[in-house]
């Protein structure tokens, strides 16, 4: 499929990451899944009081720590060391999980390995024959927050796309994937399927539906 | 007089046996109680289910009983680690059976053993390859998975204060499982970094009341290493 | 900025409508929101089921609700009380429905409305009239009965310091079911003894964190009458 | 029934509650139910340490606060001011029933109207025609104590007898109650029934029998 198509400028996953952060509501509690996700945090306008929820049983998760200034019992979901804002707040892992689990959480924002076009999310396993395989908090997230959103390429490293009709790989959550931004595009999941909501510079319509195993709708 | 705390690790741990299901509190590397893992590990028990959030990293505690062929099976989230491949070898040469249990179904499912709840209904992984086998059934409007109470043995859990009586609290990320455990397991053993007399944590403050905690020994060991 | 104080108790309970189902904290005479209570029964607002331990005493809050006409419902535990029959004689006279559970039912079918767990077994009732009609299955070998979570659209809380994000203490016997109904409501209103600035509660210290609260009025009124 | 018996001198409401916590091992975490039951704490030797649990949210319960040194948050089920020991812990409701339910009290001692051989317990209705029936914590007690010691007069005010092979009033929980404390007799509930372990001062095996509703066994 690639070989076919022109070559475009994608974003880098920073571009990526801060337009999404734009998108973020004051006020907004978000989880930030690990991997990419975790960088929207750096793209918050400090202005912008949005709360961060971290599945360790944190809430109010801040910045990096400066250099030499780590507190050693502070860490993230993905076991990188981080600060906390004034008002922020711990509990246990029972309690960090009811609190996804019944809907508190305005955002989650999950890295994904395919999207389909009816929400479907896959970005736990790549398959049956994966070794040791492992699922965190992903499903809960997936089934619990009030939207989901999907940070990732928009294609494989060898040009599959990862918008499709129906996932190929295990299933995370049913229907949950509420908006996609990727690489090229911003893409909503909507009930008639992918709306194109907007595109990397210079891109057009066609050049995102080329890239998508799905059909694309114009908004 | 009630005096929870014993002398030393050993006693701690005494009793642990040859498929005994253990519950290890911890995140990552915070909250892990590694000095009883450790002792644990030394004794030399067989055939143990463990059940945590992670299976450990390279090196120390988890690590430890893994490698030395003590664990039977995980019954756990997020078995990987950054920086090794020890759960992945061991599974994929058949020496270690997995039960991969979504994060928040794992934790619920402890915190059910200890608050009395036999099961329970929860729309965390329906329709996908971690129910299969499960009964399901749609309650307002969403397909949600039939889940059990995990129970144990043993839970072996690390705090940051605690009193003669058991009473508990944690620092900041060193919560995470460690206070559902406690109450999960039939005896539950706690390291602490701190001895505090009966009275100084006030009883607002008090994260585990002590009525779930068996035994106490004080490991001062310091701050956790990533 | 957030900020989730509002500058008096008319608007912290504006929007309660005529039907609502309403959670309200306390526990006996304490923990009880009692100025938000009085607030809605002089809004005149009718058919309201409310969900909470008690039903009331002689005066004030509740029983000011009750006498008013404007509870068509009660959920609750224990609707008695010691120094009334306020709510015996509105029961007998048919002029108010009582869905009776048990005290330990209701707070976990509240936590669960919190928590996301649709529908749970429980042993408690089993066998019992409190349990008649209700699904029941042998788990572990005891016979248990399939409870419901019990959702609402408002919440009324009463605690002890509130900041502007919401985070929440309780003063010990004030805690009670105020931390599980907050989460179990479409919109939670607190009433808070203490205003403290942000980061004023160390987070290992905040029992409920604001992502549960909706509006929070500073109410300074001194210590709970039995 | 009463009316062929001879008169007995039963032990008081304080007698009773001290008889039952002489039997109450150091290192217990006992309930008191409201009503008589609470009096059992009051005879609890000093020097022996025993926690009660109060279902409202609290662990470590001390004695009645002495004049003057009411503490206005802290109230116990019955709604009576207490006082917390050095050791004492809060929580909430779900918390507090959660460690009921799950078990973990090693005793619950409540009150009865009735209680049969087979150790289910009736004592939170008098009937379908109750007005405002209240159930508050009991059922819970019942279900999920370690051991449940009923503490009651041996009959009604009027005699008839409140041991008995099988319960006429609504039940609390089936099959729960371990022992009766009654005013002329400690009584244990076994695989066989009824089990006399000790009378008040100067009465027989025959006299406690006369006064109970079902076969009582000689331990």
């Amino acid at each position: 499929m690639s070989a076919t198509l022109t070559p475009i400028k994608a974003m880098t996953r920073e571009q990526m990451a801060a337009r999404l952060a734009a998108d973020i509501p004051e006020g907004w509690y978000v989880n930030l899944g690990i991997g990419a996700p975790t960088l929207v945090a750096n793209y918050v306008d400090s202005g912008r009081e949005v709360i961060f929820h971290s599945e360790n049983g944190l809430l109010g998760v801040g910045p990096k720590p400066a250099e030499g200034k780590i507190e050693p019992w502070l860490i993230n979901a993905g076991k990188q060391y981080i600060t906390m804002m004034a008002g922020g707040s711990t509990f246990d892992s029972a309690d960090s999980f009811g609190l996804i689990r019944g809907g508190h959480l305005d955002l989650a924002v999950l890295g994904g390995y395919e999207v389909a076009e009816n929400g479907d999310l896959a970005n736990w396993s790549t398959g049956a024959n994966d070794a040791g395989p492992a699922v965190g908090g992903a499903m809960d997230l997936g089934a619990g927050a009030k939207q989901v959103w999907v940070l990732m390429d928009h294609t494989t490293k060898s040009g599959e796309p990862k918008l499709v009709t129906k996932c190929s790989y295990p299933l995370t959550a049913l229907g949950s994937v509420t908006r996609i931004y990727t690489n090229i595009a911003v893409i909503d999941v909507t009930p008639k399927g992918f709306v194109l909501r907007d595109t990397a510079p210079g891109l057009t319509f066609e050049d995102v539906q080329a890239r998508t195993g799905a059909v694309l709708h114009r908004s | 007089m009630i005096d929870k705390f014993v002398p030393d690790i050993a006693t701690a741990i005494a009793g642990i046996h040859d498929g005994a299901r253990i519950m290890i509190g911890g995140f990552g590397a915070i909250g892990l109680p590694n000095q009883l893992i450790d002792a644990v590990a030394e004794t030399g028990v067989k055939e143990l289910t463990l059940i945590a959030n992670n299976a450990g990293a390279a090196f120390g505690g988890l690590a430890m009983l893994l490698k030395t062929g003590a664990v039977r099976k995980v019954v756990c989230s997020y078995p990987r680690s950054a920086g090794s491949t020890l759960f992945e070898d061991l599974y994929r040469d058949g020496k270690i059976e997995l039960e991969l249990v979504p994060q928040g179904t794992l934790a619920e499912r402890i915190r059910a053993a200890s608050a009395g709840v036999p099961a329970f209904f929860t729309p965390t992984a329906a329709g996908t390859q971690l129910a299969h086998g499960k009964e399901t059934r749609e309650i307002n409007g969403k397909l949600c998975v039939l889940e059990h109470a995990i129970f144990a043995d043993f839970a072996l859990l690390e705090c940051w204060q605690a009193d003669r009586w058991g009473n508990l609290t944690y620092r900041l990320a060193g919560r995470n499982f460690n206070p559902i455990m406690a109450g999960a397991a039939k005896l539950t053993i706690v390291q602490a970094q701190h001895k505090v007399e009966l009275g100084e944590i006030a009883p607002d403050d008090v994260m585990t009341p002590g009525i779930y905690v068996n035994r106490v020994v004080h490991v001062p060991y310091g701050d956790p290493v990533l």
